[in-house]
């Protein structure tokens, strides 16, 4: 009865020790368990050294200071060494050197789909266990996204491959190698003929480098490009309008009025952190101007960006380009070919767009979807050029991406080569085509042909089972390399830890290929550099560059560029083979093909994180869906049932309807979404994996079963069938009325212009509640928080930023369903208006704080009690489980563990964990705690300078993620914090005040900027 | 009816009953001694090394300070442990083969780490600091006891909660002056409590009661 | 003087058919005990009761091993059938110290010949009701962190939650309900001792009696205890109930935040209990041939007890119901809406059909000393009363203030197993009381015999 | 005292009435070591014999005011002296939420003080008693009621009182053995 570990030993509280945070404690005890010796391997002696003789700073030094030289020795040692030690430099807030206890932080980039993201990695000891945004990095500002979140997950996922394999046999990397030659030596003869190499989009300039000098040893080889989220529309258009495939670049703090042509530009954009940011920050009402910009969306599914738009105008993705000619002629682009007419709503909407966008000339900004046809980007710079937006708004680079190609068609011509057998060698570095590829091509089949293929991938996946060999890529935190950013900025990619299940990185095969089978990534990456610059002072420029996280100036500067007329391409109609034989029974509808907001095109398919995390608008979770708008569901006589475990929030029974495209069938359930266009739907990909890993496997259906590569992302008519059976979808959130509560308090900005105060006053709560008790003094620090609902755009990052933070358990769908997910912080949403178009509001929900916590007053035995800084915390450890605290939560945002949720098993995840939060045991209640090992740090570290917090020195996770800065937390005892300002603003309002919480969490009211014209009448 | 039971029956139900609850209060203190006992709490009980390291020569009488070996105490929750190259900066020179020191050269040779005993281990959802308590002016023996006296380590506190709480509850009662914090030697003087006082203003040192100070 | 149980007419109804002498009294009743045949019906109800213990035992022991999720408990109904089990067994446990305690102190004569097994049962449904919040913790084995003790964490029980007050009203009720009970037994244990004939029961019940002879000074203070003990029991079987709405009244939640809990609550607990009381009462009468003892006149009473309290919990729905509209607070009238008309409302006409409308079937006096009837309508309030508890924890949950949380609870077969496994706990309980001790208050009995003649004469 | 050769002589009776009656008498006739036993408490009786006011309400209402004191003083020293901290905003000392524990702790403590201070005012538990030594006495918890006459009684002398016994009409009249 000593401390609560009695009978706990047996049932987790004792192993959380041994998982959570043991490892620091003493790395005596560390280095002793097998099982972290398998973690860490034997392929990395720096880490090893590191771990087994407690690496004091000055062996830390050696060997940084050996580590170049070690290089060269081992590299000439073994044809396929393990990577040597290398030297790795710190950022600057942090200690010189690593103590024991204290976290590290290491710049580097994440690469998404080819383009580069800054980031700064927290590593304990060597174990990378959080991902930051890099606050100088252009891409980033500091922000990350959901799945820069969960990637760190991803490098310890016990499912990504460890071996070689060839035709399924375990095999070593000698032994590919040699096999490798062999083919080699037979292309050398043929000048490299039959070899080709397929990658995803090519950023990295070592990488590109490399692939030139294979193409000059080998001049007959071809290098194709295929990537499963993207399709490289963009430099076509550009190529159109231009006649060279520029980057385009936004700045949208500089435009007033943004029109999207279905671009997802705050979710599925290389930039799309800083376009978050810079969109936002035009909207901040409570920052001094009441001015804001306005966003008309047109699109077809409703995508997030559409869900912070002003307005929105939902068509069906055929009529998309015939709008943008419409327009493109309002905004007096020459256009030849003469309009047809339309509906006389869409006239009187168009009306009013073109107006407000002639009334801000050179500032306003027509962004062309990432999926739309080449037309489509045409005539956005078409109009733009018309506008006067270019060099104010709009910017065009020398392409980011290396040699720009449509996919499709660099695809379709290696599968014809697979065909006519002449592709004897293929390599396919990343990716996973042979499930990403459109079924019709039937890219696995046609593998079989060459005579050897070889695979590089995190996992052993659909298209390592049908390749010769399968190997393993190394993780891009155990990897060297380079990426380029959306604006061409350059991140040399540092590892944060050595492979740990012996992954190559792609420069490595690369080298292989060109006959340097042992250089190492790091010298490959190295020698580039030092190749390009010619300045004495390198190893100062590469240790800045690597410290800072980017290469500096090496963004690529904007060109002046003439647009050719537009009558020059505008009427070459984009490829839209309706093949799809328009059927009229059933009835035939358009189909959208889009990545999936959480997992993409299935690449991190086997994620817990993102898997659980609720996407966006639909907050599903480890499912898609077929999405339709509730006019069409009610034609094709489609329907749901609420279940009776979990309901609304966990279990919705959708109707299975069958899809079925030029034959080719599948099925899949029907989800109705507000706001979607009519007589279309929506289908996310990444979904139906046969060989993800034991996550991501067999879950929801695959859509690419039905794709074309004409048709890969609009098809033209696909037919639905109802089946009549029903299927269940994990939804954390249904119900998306509000029933009158002033949840979310929104107006206009016309209302606030004419009364600031307009949301407060009409409120109940404008006599404070009385009580009987005198209330307490929080004289010290006092933590507060306030989010501003204005500016949350839905995006997730803070949620999945949470669970990173916090150790959050993955609970699997069963438990979604139940209504058991174990999220700290959700995002509410919520629908207002007519269903075919309505408003959306996303409210980030964590823990209120509450000073009256109600909470705390039922609980038996005191597990959840207020802290001197007035924060609400919550005991695990003295926890027994009674559940009394979340029923009597008016908020909700309690999570209980109904079973052993925390995987206290599977080795490889225990570096995962934050050693600095407790991993809940089973029965215990969790929740937010506004990341007090934070806190706890800041002022234990305040008090050893002798000083007090500074403001802005304590950023929970959910803040440090968030794209747009709508969370502030700070000191509501300190006048001057910003969290205090904000919370004096007169939109700032509290959740359910009325019950006389006093929750220290407030929100900052939505303002929305219609445009009169279409609003009024 | 005859009597169903003999006088002495009597006797013997009222010493079951009274003696049934004095056995009760017997088993139950019992209980709670056993529990503030070193069979719980190890208090006072030596544990063995796989190397013999005695803090009462290392400290005691050659008066080496903690923090060469616990270099991250000032600045880390973790005071640490010293590497094995540690003990070897003086240990190539002084016993450079005494058979005791084997398994130390051994690990320094194969960099297989030396697998101590752990002795003052909390459980893992308490979060102790060592920096800011050094900070603070409490001093290393205030815990660990006069570790300049223990040929082998032993605990010297129970590590229980409400120890714990003796000290954030009166912090007053056992500060030091900052000077005094690694001395072994160090009296409390007789008027500790003034002292407490003053040191406590002086420090700035709170009175850290909530639970989140060391639960998270 | 006695007059047919048939014919109407109501105090006219003997509390004990003519004829019974001390001696027939006592031997009637003992025999019961002492004989060497255990009736067949015996066997087959309690081994239906101890094999629904086996289930409640395998659930127990799924629930503490795995875990609580078994129970379909999920957030934002983080109570489910748990509590709902233990409110209503509590309630069901209220008839019995209400019939030996308050009817004790309104010198109600009718109380004797049921007054020991109603205080049986309730200890049993005490017993019953006190598995449940130990079971719904999540971390089971640390319940006695809500006792107060000394701890080396120095850390005690937060004695302003409900749940505490629970704990200590739950515990003191069993403790009571307990010594009031064994306090009656003492001098029919004597009367056992006496009458047993083999060496054994003579040993059991002669240590059980405590050597009680009788003594007219014995029988003074006794009796001095007996009263004051029903003075206290009283005044707690009140607290009890009260202290359970207080679970719920305490909290914030639209359905339950409201002052009606208390009154409301207790006479609802009345309300179940007599009806439990009955539900045993009619066949056990019959079975053992009791009908001399409890006559028509005690199912009379008690069937106008359960009227009355009826009525007050009809008040109670009421009250709600129009206080959910007279406040005019958003959320409680969407909670009495959702109550009456969302995915739950079925069961809240199903409960207002058994609890309010069926009962009234007892105004007509004919019905009132029917026992068949009397047991189907108590069998109805039975349920009702369950499904109240169903409605009010978690029909409110479901849906509070945060339409984003809304979701939906079942049951899973772990919550029913748990349910039928303590109907099963009590019937076994119960059956072995009835053949190892006196159902029938034996002394008391005879102080009737010994009244009645005064009476007739 | 010295070792009596009898513990008393015990007259039957058949009916409560009868009893007392002649607890009546015998008292009256100066006899005071005297007890009588029936199968259910008759009125009266015991002040027939002398006994006029039992001790237990007060022992009651002892335990009742330990109870209240101390149920009240646990929780104030809980919340307030042990370990004061923040609990909804509410004053370490918020009595109105202690009252439901006081209150209970009151009967609960007030309740096991009545059951055992009967017990022990009665001196139970004892098993073995002179009386049982009677053939007939088991017939005391079933119809029959006893007066006993102890043998160490001023006035008592075998012969006489049990002439007595028979006058006031007992239906046999028995030595108890002790």
């Amino acid at each position: 009865m000593s401390n609560g570990m009695d009978p706990a030993g047996l049932l987790g509280i004792g192993q959380q020790s041994a998982g959570g945070r043991e490892y620091w404690r003493s790395l005596e005890e560390l280095a002793g368990t097998e099982a972290f010796k398998d973690l860490i391997g034997n392929h990395l002696p720096r880490h090893a050294a590191a771990f087994t003789s407690a690496m004091d700073r000055r062996e830390f030094l050696t060997l940084m200071g050996a580590s170049l030289a070690l290089a060269g020795i081992s590299g000439c040692l073994s044809p396929a060494p393990a990577p040597p030690d290398e030297k790795i430099v710190p950022y600057v807030n942090q200690p010189e050197a690593l103590v024991p206890g204290k976290p590290l932080y290491f710049a580097t980039a994440i690469p998404v789909e080819g383009y580069g993201r800054g980031v700064l990695v927290e590593s304990h000891m060597g174990r990378p266990t959080k991902v930051e945004g890099n606050p100088q990095h252009p891409a980033s500002l500091g922000a990350t996204d959901a799945v820069t979140q969960a990637s760190v997950l991803e490098l310890y996922d016990p499912d990504r491959s460890r071996v070689i394999t060839n035709a399924g046999r375990v095999a070593t990397w000698d032994a590919f190698f040699s096999a490798l030659n062999v083919e080699l030596e037979s292309q050398r003869v043929t000048q490299g003929a039959g070899l080709r190499i397929l990658t995803e989009t090519v950023t990295s300039p070592t990488l590109a480098a490399q692939l030139q000098e294979i193409l000059r040893i080998f001049p007959k080889a071809k290098w194709h490009q295929f990537d499963g989220g993207g399709g490289d529309y963009a430099h076509q258009g550009a190529r159109m309008a231009f006649g060279q495939p520029f980057e385009t670049l936004y700045r949208l703090e500089e435009a007033d009025v943004i029109v999207s042509l279905d671009a997802d530009f705050l979710l599925r954009s290389p930039a799309s952190l800083r376009y978050a940011r810079e969109f936002i920050n035009r909207r901040r009402i409570p920052g001094g101007s009441d001015e804001a910009n306005r966003l008309y969306m047109i699109e077809s599914t409703f995508s997030l960006t559409g869900s912070n738009a002003d307005h929105r105008l939902a068509i069906a993705p055929s009529a998309i380009p015939q709008l943008a000619r419409t327009l493109a002629a309002r905004v007096s682009v020459q256009i030849s070919a003469e309009q047809p007419a339309i509906s006389p709503a869409q006239e009187k909407w168009l009306g009013a767009l073109v107006k407000d966008l002639q009334a801000h000339r050179g500032r306003s900004a027509i962004m062309p979807g990432e999926y739309q046809p080449a037309i489509v980007h045409a005539l956005a710079h078409a109009m733009n050029d018309a506008l006067g937006n270019i060099g104010k708004t709009v910017f065009y680079t020398d392409p980011v991406a290396v040699n720009p190609t449509n996919h499709a068609e660099s695809f379709r011509e290696l599968v014809r080569d697979l065909e006519e057998n002449a592709a004897q060698v293929l390599i396919i570095l990343g990716g996973n085509p042979a499930y990403t590829a459109p079924a019709e091509l039937d890219f696995a089949g046609h593998l079989v042909t060459s005579n050897f293929n070889v695979h590089l991938s995190l996992y052993e996946d659909e298209t390592s089972a049908v390749c010769h060999w399968h190997i393993p890529q190394a993780h891009y935190l155990e990897s060297w390399s380079d990426v380029r950013a959306y604006d061409g900025t350059v991140t040399i990619m540092q590892p944060l830890i050595a492979p740990l299940y012996g992954g190559r990185t792609a420069h490595e095969i690369l080298a292989a290929v060109a006959g340097q089978a042992e250089r190492a990534s790091y010298e490959i990456v190295h020698d580039y550099w030092r190749g390009q610059n010619k300045a004495k002072n390198f190893d100062a420029a590469w240790r800045t560059a690597l410290h800072d996280g980017f290469i500096a100036g090496s963004a690529l500067s904007p060109r002046n560029v003439k647009a050719k007329p537009a009558t020059s391409f505008e009427t070459s109609e984009p490829k839209r083979a309706s093949s799809g034989a328009a059927t009229k029974n059933p009835p035939s509808l358009e189909v959208i093909y889009r990545p999936d907001p959480s997992i993409i095109d299935g690449r991190f398919a086997n994620n817990g994180w993102l898997q659980e995390l609720p996407k966006p608008l639909t907050k599903l979770t480890w499912d898609n869906a077929v999405l339709m708008s509730p006019a069409t569901a009610t034609r094709l006589g489609l329907t749901y049932r609420v279940g009776g475990s979990g309901g609304e929030h966990g279990t919705i029974y959708a109707d299975v309807v069958e899809l079925e495209y030029d034959g080719r069938r599948t099925r899949g359930p029907a989800w109705i979404v507000a706001g979607h266009a009519d007589d279309c739907v929506t289908i996310h990909l990444g979904y139906g994996r046969r060989r993800a890993g034991r996550v991501g496997t067999n879950l929801g259906f695959n859509a690419n079963i039905l794709r074309t590569l004409d048709t890969l992302w609009h098809g033209a008519s696909i037919a639905v069938r109802k089946t009549g059976a029903q299927y269940a979808l994990a939804c954390t959130q249904f119900h998306h009325l509000m029933e009158g509560r002033d949840l979310v308090r929104a107006g206009t900005i016309e209302q606030y212009r004419k009364n600031p105060k307009f949301l407060i006053e009409r409120e109940s709560e404008k006599e404070a509640p009385g009580t009987l008790y005198p209330g307490y003094k929080y004289d010290g620090y006092a933590w507060g928080m306030s989010i501003d609902v204005n500016a949350c755009i839905g995006c997730n990052a803070c949620v999945a930023a949470c669970h990173a933070e916090n150790n959050g358990p993955v609970v699997g769908k069963q438990e979604v369903l139940r209504g058991r997910e174990m999220h700290w912080i959700r995002i509410d949403r919520y629908h207002r208006g007519e269903p075919n178009n309505p408003e959306t509001y996303h409210q980030p929900v964590p823990c209120m704080q509450c000073e009256n916590a109600p909470c705390e007053l039922v609980c038996p035995v005191g597990a959840t009690t207020h802290s001197q800084d007035g924060l609400n915390d919550m005991v695990y450890n003295r926890c027994v489980g009674t559940r009394y605290c979340s029923n009597n939560c008016p908020y909700k945002v309690r999570r209980f563990n109904f079973f052993l949720y925390s995987d206290f098993k599977t080795e490889s995840l225990k570096p995962l964990r934050n050693p600095d939060v407790t991993v809940r045991s089973r029965g215990v209640m969790e929740k937010c705690t506004y990341c007090v090992q934070r806190i706890n740090q800041a002022k234990i570290a305040a008090e050893k300078e002798d000083r007090v917090v500074r403001d802005g020195e304590i950023e929970p996770a959910c803040q440090q993620a968030c794209p747009t800065r709508a969370i502030i937390f700070g000191n509501i005892n300190d006048p001057q914090s910003r969290v205090t300002q904000l919370k004096t603003q007169p939109l700032s309002y509290g959740l359910l005040t009325e019950l006389n919480t006093r929750p220290r969490t407030t929100y900052q009211a939505k303002l929305r900027n219609p445009n009169p014209e279409i609003e009024n009448g | 009816m005859a009597q169903i039971f003999h006088p002495s029956t009597n006797t013997i139900s009222r010493v079951t009953i009274f003696g049934g609850l004095i056995l009760l209060i017997v088993v139950v203190t019992g209980l709670a001694t056993i529990n503030e006992s070193p069979y719980i709490t190890e208090v006072g009980v030596a544990r063995t090394q796989p190397v013999p390291f005695s803090h009462k020569h290392h400290v005691g009488d050659d008066g080496i300070d903690c923090r060469y070996c616990h270099t991250s105490v000032e600045e880390s929750s973790f005071a640490g442990i010293p590497p094995t190259k540690t003990c070897m900066n003086c240990h190539t020179q002084i016993w450079p083969d005494s058979p005791m020191l084997e398994p130390v050269r051994e690990s320094f040779r194969t960099g297989k780490s030396i697998q101590w005993t752990r002795v003052h281990n909390l459980p893992g959802f308490v979060y102790f600091n060592h920096s800011i308590h050094v900070h603070k002016g409490i001093g290393c023996a205030t815990c660990h006891g006069r570790v300049d006296r223990m040929p082998l380590m032993w605990r010297e506190n129970t590590l229980y909660m409400d120890w714990c709480l003796d000290c954030h509850r009166a912090p007053e009662r056992f500060v030091r002056p900052r000077e005094y914090v690694f001395s072994m030697e160090y009296q409390a003087p007789a008027d500790q409590l003034a002292l407490g006082q003053k040191l406590v203003k002086q420090y700035r040192i709170q009175k850290l009661t909530s639970c989140s100070t060391c639960h998270r | 003087m006695a007059s047919k149980p048939s014919d109407p007419g109501g105090d006219a109804l003997p509390l004990l058919e003519p004829g019974h002498t001390f001696g027939s009294i006592t031997d009637k009743i003992s025999s019961i005990v002492l004989t060497g045949r255990t009736p067949l019906f015996w066997y087959i109800s309690f081994g239906i009761g101890f094999t629904l213990v086996l289930v409640l035992l395998f659930c127990i022991t799924a629930l503490v091993s795995v875990g609580v999720g078994l129970f379909g408990v999920m957030i934002p109904v983080a109570w489910g059938f748990a509590i709902v089990n233990f409110v209503w067994w509590i309630g069901i446990g209220h008839a019995g110290t209400l019939i030996s305690a308050i009817l004790l102190l309104l010198r109600q004569k009718w109380r004797q010949s049921i007054n020991r097994f109603a205080e049986a049962m309730t200890l049993f449904a005490v017993a019953c009701a006190g598995i449940f919040p130990l079971i719904h913790l999540g971390r089971p084995w640390f319940f006695y962190w809500l006792f107060p003790y000394p701890s080396t964490m120095g850390v005690q029980p937060q004695f302003r939650s409900p749940l505490v007050w629970d704990v200590f009203a739950v515990s003191t009720y069993f403790t009571v309900s307990l010594l009031f009970w064994f306090l009656g037994l003492i001098p029919d244990l004597a009367t056992l001792r006496d009458r047993a004939t083999r060496r054994m029961p003579r040993f059991i019940y002669g240590m059980l009696a405590m050597g009680w002879r009788g003594s007219a000074i014995h029988w003074h203070r006794y009796e001095m205890a007996y009263l004051l003990l029903a003075g206290l029991a009283t005044p707690l079987v009140v607290s009890v109930h009260t202290v359970v709405s207080f679970d719920f009244a305490v909290a914030l939640v639209p359905g339950w935040h409201s002052t009606i809990f208390p009154p409301y609550f207790v006479a609802g607990a009345i309300y179940s209990g007599f009806a439990m009381v009955l539900t045993i009462a009619i066949p056990l009468r019959r079975l053992y041939g009791l009908e001399d003892f409890i006559t028509l006149r005690h199912l009379k009473n008690m069937a106008i007890v359960m009227l009355a309290t009826g009525m007050i919990v009809a008040y109670g729905y009421l009250m709600e119901t129009f206080m959910a509209w007279y406040s005019g607070d958003l959320f409680e009238k969407y909670m009495m809406m959702n109550r009456m008309f969302g995915p739950y409302g079925w069961m809240y006409w199903i409960l207002i059909l058994f609890n309010i409308l069926i009962p009234q079937a007892l105004w007509i006096r004919r019905l009132q000393t029917k026992p068949w009837v009397l047991f189907l309508i108590a069998i109805a309030v039975n349920i009702g009363m369950w499904l109240e508890r169903y409605v009010i924890v978690v029909v409110s949950l479901h849906r509070d203030f945060m339409p984003s949380a809304w979701g939906m609870y079942s049951g899973t077969v772990f919550d029913y197993g748990v349910l039928v496994g303590t109907i099963g706990l009590f019937v076994a309980l119960l059956f072995l009381f009835i053949r190892l001790l006196p159902m029938i208050s034996i002394f008391e009995m005879r102080e009737l015999v010994h009244e009645e003649e005064g009476r007739s004469q | 005292m010295a070792k009596l050769p009898i513990y008393g002589l015990m007259a039957e009776f058949d009916s409560p009435e009868a009893l007392l009656e002649a607890a009546r008498r015998a008292f009256a006739a100066g006899f005071r070591k005297i007890d009588a036993y029936s199968p259910f408490p008759v009125d009266g009786l015991a002040e027939a014999i002398g006994f006029h006011h039992t001790r237990v309400p007060l022992i009651v209402l002892i335990g009742g005011i330990i109870g209240c004191l101390g149920g009240f003083y646990l929780q104030y020293w809980v919340a307030v002296i042990d370990y004061p901290i923040n609990i909804g905003g509410r004053p370490f000392n918020s009595w109105p939420s202690f009252i439901p524990v006081t209150f209970e702790l009151t009967i609960l403590i007030a309740s096991l003080f009545a059951f055992f201070g009967v017990l022990a005012l009665n001196r139970l538990p004892m098993p073995y008693h002179p009386v049982f030594n009677v053939e007939r006495f088991q017939l005391a918890s079933r119809n029959r009621f006893f007066l006993c006459i102890e043998a160490v009684d001023r006035n008592f002398e075998p012969e006489r009182t049990r002439r007595f016994l028979d006058e006031i009409g007992s239906l046999g009249t028995y030595e108890v053995e002790s």
